[in-house]
């Protein structure tokens, strides 16, 4: 007694999920009144986003989108919107004339993008059959270590003086920099500005 | 070839997608038991020890002998509650929130194993990915705060996201240290090197990680806001913090939170410290050498290993329940202090120890135990860099992998994780992927 | 040190300020100062070096009144308040070690000059011992006294909103307040 | 797609945090009482606190004004109902002192050892609540065993557990019954060892010291300023102990008993008795040190019942017959203060020569010590409040009478 569809899909289905849940999520965002609500709704999408990363099987990055994005950037945006919203629930109007705006011009980004999109060959026939999931147990991190610490493993097989050389290092090093100026830059404009206390009586 | 459950299943004639459903549900199941069960054991252990310390005797009628039954009660009773909504709560967030808590501290389990195989993912960056979905509990907190409308529960939900979003930082340094002493992410890898007796375990590899051991506990019981850093729910100050509008089964999910969470923590620490399935004197290994004869003695080994584990991360629960009815409480900015100024630096001060160790101490654990897999540190540290140097590497990709000792497939052995090959030693396998059956 | 050349020293120093005394009262014996100079003698006390009296211990006030005519005519009285204040000392004690206290009365007419519910008025000692702010607010809530120069004068134990003052002897409980039942 | 909050010029450029009026409601009840404070604070600095009292004011010296001293004393031991015995000490000797009524040497004894007992059970409710105040749950429970101990002495002495109305105008209503100093001293023995439990639990515990020392520091001026007496006071290094610089009649009470002033002279404490050290960081006048006042006490007022209980033995005269219930007061004013637990305990009795006086007035101590709360929290920690109100060890039952 086998059902009609022999085999569900299972990545098809899951990647759809996944897929439907951040956009939605997104669109969710836009359309929600209450700040509050735009927060998690943005945390929920960056979440199923990091679910998508799990399922084609890159945990590394997968777990990094969930630790960097949702743990960090989003508990900070959502202090940030605690901290500021003067009566607890403001909510932002977007006028009539801008929605009009924003949808000319999302929609040519979007056509832009999907256009380029097809041209690529590698999608036009994407055949169903490949569906086992990669092997979770591709030693991901490995590779990656290597590559951030400056060793390429990929380019193992070039020329013996060259071999592996020429790594991520550099780059790594000039975002962290970067990130630290702009982390003491926002500590300096956010620290507390001394007020007179107001004396009681 | 493995039998793996969804050939069984499908061989019962049950349709395809049907045994994947079941495959995927029976960790999930398994996971969500123990979770439960476990907060259910431990909040009546909490009221018998809490008891005892206060010179009393705790629960006693209900169900028993020692009221064991006592927590079953007062899930049905909180089931039975209602679940009042503040009027100026924000309903659905406030709705939310709880199981955004819940479901964070439940997926972190996904990642934990509990003998050699028996794990719900055997993923390669498993402490990455308990410490990533640990954060997101913060949110549950924030949004309890937030929703339900009452100045109380913000001042309780601003102090709880500080503290453990501060307290991250330096759990993440006390967790690095195992993780490059093994060389590994993986938690079934971490596990497995400290086979063998006692003294292989990781705490007592070098003064450093044992003193980053304690750190470790101070943050973990931080983070997840126990004993002298619970501040969030301060009585004397802030009522109950953010959960103080919840009443019934939302309440209890984030009690089931807390108390899963505090499981998961001290598991961790016993994973990456305490010899994770390893007694201290390894009966089933070497004694009677069942780990490594496949079936049922296999099987049983294991099973002894998961109740090692167990045991040894309750005790870690009582520790922090012990704690938490003999200290009082500190205040919020003694707590960043002690994180900033304390758990911070030693931690890192520790990293850099145990790094300075590993390099020119290498190997310093007894040669004569069969190190883990046959193969010892030091030749995964070269093969780190003599494979990523040049093409004689020794070991190869899969060598690095873990091995499941028992080939037996066990109820938990997932589908996901390949039926690795067991190479014989020394052979060297072509780099890259290596290739499925 | 006692009682007696504290009250020659005051007179000396006060003269027409300190209106009488009685120290031969069983009990303890209290020398009576007029509304004007309470402040005054009220700081020396506590300031001069040879008295120091630090300790204001409780301000109280007795009412002189009796409702029923008859018990009035042989009371020996007529109406008035009583504001009481009683001292002591950390540093200055007896030859035997005892305490040290003095009784400061005021007397005031139970009405501002006769009419029905104009408060008496009395100077308030809150500048010179901190611990009369609360004191003060006590016995205005209770005993209807104004305390002028008092930094915060409002009712401490009643509801802001109570009217009458409880510890007169011409007080009648309310019927009602805010839909409870009084009498 | 710029989304247009309602004014630009709301929100300036330096985020104004406005100050929010918090409303710290009633403490455990248990312990303190109905005690509210409001206190303005933005967000963890508290800049202004505001107690509000009279949620408990039963007014009890209008009825005062309608019965004899006699009839009156179950009204003391409802005010400071965690020491209700040395509020009815207090009343009883106001009493005796407007009389002239001279007890016993058996009826003095008698009352030292109650009242030094009673001393006892109210430090440690003190003890336990300041440890519920900083967080930790365990001392409240080890402090109540040793209190319903002694409950239950006073229980066999009087018949009542907590307004026991003992210790009338001219003695006690009832000598104390058989075996029962040798079960006191039976007491005593056990409870010391556990006093040193008590240190380990909180005085030595370093996060308590964290808690504590340092914080709510009151100068002995500030101190004496706001009539703060007891615990308060000599927690600021005050030399003032009324048991033995107050009134004739009641400093005779304690005449020729050993026994110290509990405060910090030139650096320490009188030292008769093993004692955990005063911690580096303590300061003279912080909450630790007020709470270290009241551990030491309890040490002295084991003490003074050890004495007390063999000169009470070898004692003659009757332990006191309660005076007549309409005694008639002779015309005049007394105004006497004891060393009640908490501070100076005083009552005002004006009678005008009938049975009934005239105004009955009760000065309580916590009155005075709560009234520093605003001046000593003023910019403190919002988790310091509690720790500042609870070291003053305030009864909302003495405060609003």
């Amino acid at each position: 007694m086998t059902l009609a569809v022999d085999a569900i899909a299972w990545h098809q289905f899951f990647f759809v999920m996944f897929a439907l849940l951040t956009c939605g999520f997104a669109v969710g965002v836009l359309f929600s009144g209450n700040i509050v609500r735009m927060a998690f709704y943005l945390v929920l999408s960056l979440a199923s986003s990091a679910g998508l990363f799990f399922l084609a099987g890159a945990e590394f990055v997968g777990a990094m989108q969930l630790m960097i994005y949702v743990g960090g950037t989003l508990v900070l945006l959502i202090f940030g919107v605690m901290l500021t919203a003067q009566d607890r629930f403001i909510s932002l109007k977007t006028p009539a004339g801008e929605w009009v705006l924003s949808l000319i011009i999302g929609g040519t980004l979007l056509a832009l993008l999907l256009a380029a999109a097809f041209r690529y060959e590698g999608w036009q026939q994407a055949e169903l059959g490949d569906t086992t999931p990669t092997s979770s147990q591709a030693d991901t991190t490995a590779r990656l270590g290597l590559s951030l610490v400056g060793v390429r493993p990929d380019k193992l097989d070039d020329s013996p003086r060259k071999a592996g050389m020429s790594g991520y290092l550099f780059p790594f090093i000039i975002v962290s920099v970067h990130l630290l100026v702009v982390l003491v830059g926002a500590a300096y404009m956010a620290r507390a500005k001394k007020r007179t206390t107001t004396t009681a009586r | 070839m493995q039998t793996t459950l969804v050939d069984l299943l499908t061989s019962a004639g049950l349709p395809d997608p049907l045994a994947h459903v079941i495959r995927a549900l029976v960790p999930c199941v398994l996971i969500i038991h123990l979770v439960a069960v476990g907060a259910l054991v431990f909040i009546w252990l909490e009221r018998k020890v809490s008891g005892r310390i206060q010179d009393r005797l705790g629960p006693t009628r209900v169900g028993g002998r020692f009221g064991w039954l006592q927590t079953l009660a007062d899930g049905i009773k909180l089931i039975a509650k209602e679940d009042i909504t503040p009027g100026e709560a924000d309903a659905m967030l406030f709705r939310i929130a709880p199981y955004v808590s819940f479901a964070a501290s439940f997926a972190a389990w996904l990642a934990m194993p509990f003998a050699v195989g028996w794990s719900g993912l055997d993923m390669n960056v498993a402490v990455f990915f308990v410490l990533a979905v640990l954060g997101l509990e913060v949110f549950g907190v924030i949004l309890a705060g937030y929703a339900s409308g009452s100045k109380w529960s913000l001042f309780g939900a601003m102090r709880e996201a500080a503290q453990v979003v501060s307290y991250e930082v330096p759990l993440g340094l006390c967790v690095v240290i195992p993780v490059f002493i093994c060389g590994t992410m993986n938690l079934t890898t971490i596990g497995e090197m400290q086979r063998g007796f006692a003294t292989n375990w990781l705490i007592f590899h070098d003064p450093f990680t044992f003193c980053v051991f304690w750190v470790y506990i101070t943050c973990g019981v931080a983070s997840v806001n126990r004993a002298p850093f619970d501040l969030a729910e301060a009585e004397s100050e802030l009522v109950a913090g953010f959960h103080t509008e919840y009443s019934g089964l939302r309440w209890s999910f984030f009690f089931m939170a807390e108390y899963g969470s505090m499981l998961l923590v001290s598991a961790l620490a016993v994973i990456l410290f305490l010899g994770a399935w390893h007694g201290p004197i390894p009966i089933f290994s070497i004694g009677l050498g069942w780990t490594d004869a496949g079936g049922i003695l296999g099987y049983l080994a294991s099973l002894a290993g998961c109740a090692n584990l167990i045991l040894k991360s309750s005790l870690g629960v009582i520790v922090m329940i012990w704690v938490r009815w003999t200290l009082p409480r500190l205040r919020i900015d003694q707590v960043m202090t002690t994180c900033l100024k304390y758990c911070v630096p030693l931690a890192s001060f520790c990293f850099l120890g145990a790094l300075a160790w590993q390099a020119w101490i290498p190997n310093v654990t007894p040669a004569s135990l069969p190190a883990p897999f046959g193969i010892d540190r030091a030749a995964i540290r070269e093969s780190w860099v003599t494979r990523a140097g040049g093409p004689h590497a020794t070991v190869s990709d899969a060598q690095l992998t873990p091995q499941t000792a028992s080939p037996v497939p066990t109820t938990l052995a997932t589908q996901s994780v390949p039926d690795r090959n067991i190479p014989v030693a020394g052979s060297t396998a072509p780099i890259g992927r290596e290739e499925t059956p | 040190m006692t009682e007696l050349n504290l009250y020659e020293t005051l007179q000396a120093k006060f003269g027409d300020q300190i209106a009488g005394a009685n120290l031969e009262a069983i009990g303890d014996s209290w020398i009576e100062v007029t509304a004007a100079g309470l402040v005054e003698v009220c700081h020396f006390l506590k300031h001069d070096p040879n008295w120091q009296f630090n300790l204001l211990n409780c301000i109280t006030v007795v009412d002189y009144f009796e409702p029923d005519p008859k018990k009035a005519a042989k009371a020996g009285w007529e109406p008035h308040l009583e504001v009481v204040y009683h001292l002591s000392s950390t540093e200055q004690k007896h030859e035997d070690g005892t305490r040290f206290g003095v009784v400061l009365k005021v007397m005031t007419p139970r009405w501002k000059d006769d009419q029905e519910g104009q408060l008496p008025e009395v100077p308030s000692v809150a500048s010179v011992w901190r611990t009369a702010d609360w004191h003060e607010r006590e016995t205005f809530d209770l005993s209807g006294v104004i305390f002028t120069g008092h930094p915060d004068l409002r009712r401490i134990l009643c509801p802001e909103d109570w009217e009458g003052h409880p510890l007169r002897k011409d007080y009648e409980m309310p019927l009602e307040y805010h839909g409870i039942r009084g009498r | 797609m710029a989304a247009s909050v309602a004014d630009q010029r709301v929100i300036e450029f330096d985020v104004r945090t406005d100050e929010m009026l918090v409303n710290m409601g009633p403490q455990h009840p248990s312990t303190h009482g109905v005690l509210r404070l409001v206190l303005r604070t933005d967000g963890e600095v508290v800049s202004e606190v505001e107690p509000h009292l009279g949620y408990l004011h039963r007014c009890a010296e209008k009825i005062g004004e309608n019965l004899t001293p006699r009839q009156w004393v179950p009204y003391t031991d409802r005010m400071d109902y965690l020491a209700g015995m040395n509020m009815n000490l207090g009343w009883a000797l106001c009493v005796e002192k407007l009389l002239d009524h001279n007890l016993s040497d058996k009826a003095k004894h008698l009352r030292v050892i109650i009242a030094e007992m009673g001393r006892i059970a109210s430090h440690l409710v003190g003890m336990g609540a300041y440890g519920l105040d900083l967080g930790t749950f365990s001392p409240f429970l080890y402090a109540f065993r040793e209190r319903e101990k002694i409950l239950d002495l006073f229980e066999e002495a009087c018949g009542a557990r907590l307004t026991y109305s003992y210790l009338t105008p001219g003695g006690a209503t009832a000598d104390l019954p058989e075996g029962w100093l040798d079960k006191c001293s039976a007491f005593l023995d056990q409870f010391e060892p556990v006093i040193q439990e008590y240190h380990a639990l909180l005085t030595t515990n370093s996060i308590f010291i964290k808690r504590t020392a340092n914080i709510g520091v009151m100068d002995a001026e500030m101190v004496t300023d706001y009539g703060c007496t007891g615990p308060v006071l000599r927690g600021s290094g005050v030399d003032h102990d009324l048991r033995r610089d107050g009134e004739e009649i009641y400093t005779e009470m304690y005449e020729n008993y050993a026994f110290e002033v509990v405060v910090q002279k030139d650096g320490h404490y009188p030292r008769d008795h093993t004692y955990p050290p005063v911690p580096k960081e303590a300061v003279l006048g912080d909450c630790w040190h007020r709470f270290y006042v009241r551990m030491l006490e309890v040490v002295q007022a084991i003490d003074l019942v050890r004495q007390a209980i063999e000169r009470y033995r070898s004692a003659d005269g009757d332990w006191g017959i309660p005076i007549k219930l309409t005694q008639k007061l002779p015309k005049g004013e007394v105004y006497l203060e004891t060393e009640a637990p908490r501070g100076q305990m005083g009552f005002y009795l004006v009678s005008d020569g009938n049975s009934i006086p005239r105004r009955v007035r009760a000065r309580s101590s916590c009155f005075c010590n709560l009234s520093v709360t605003s001046d000593v929290c003023r910019g403190a920690l919002l988790a310091d409040v509690p720790a500042i109100v609870g070291s003053l060890d305030v009864v909302m039952g003495e405060i609003d009478r």
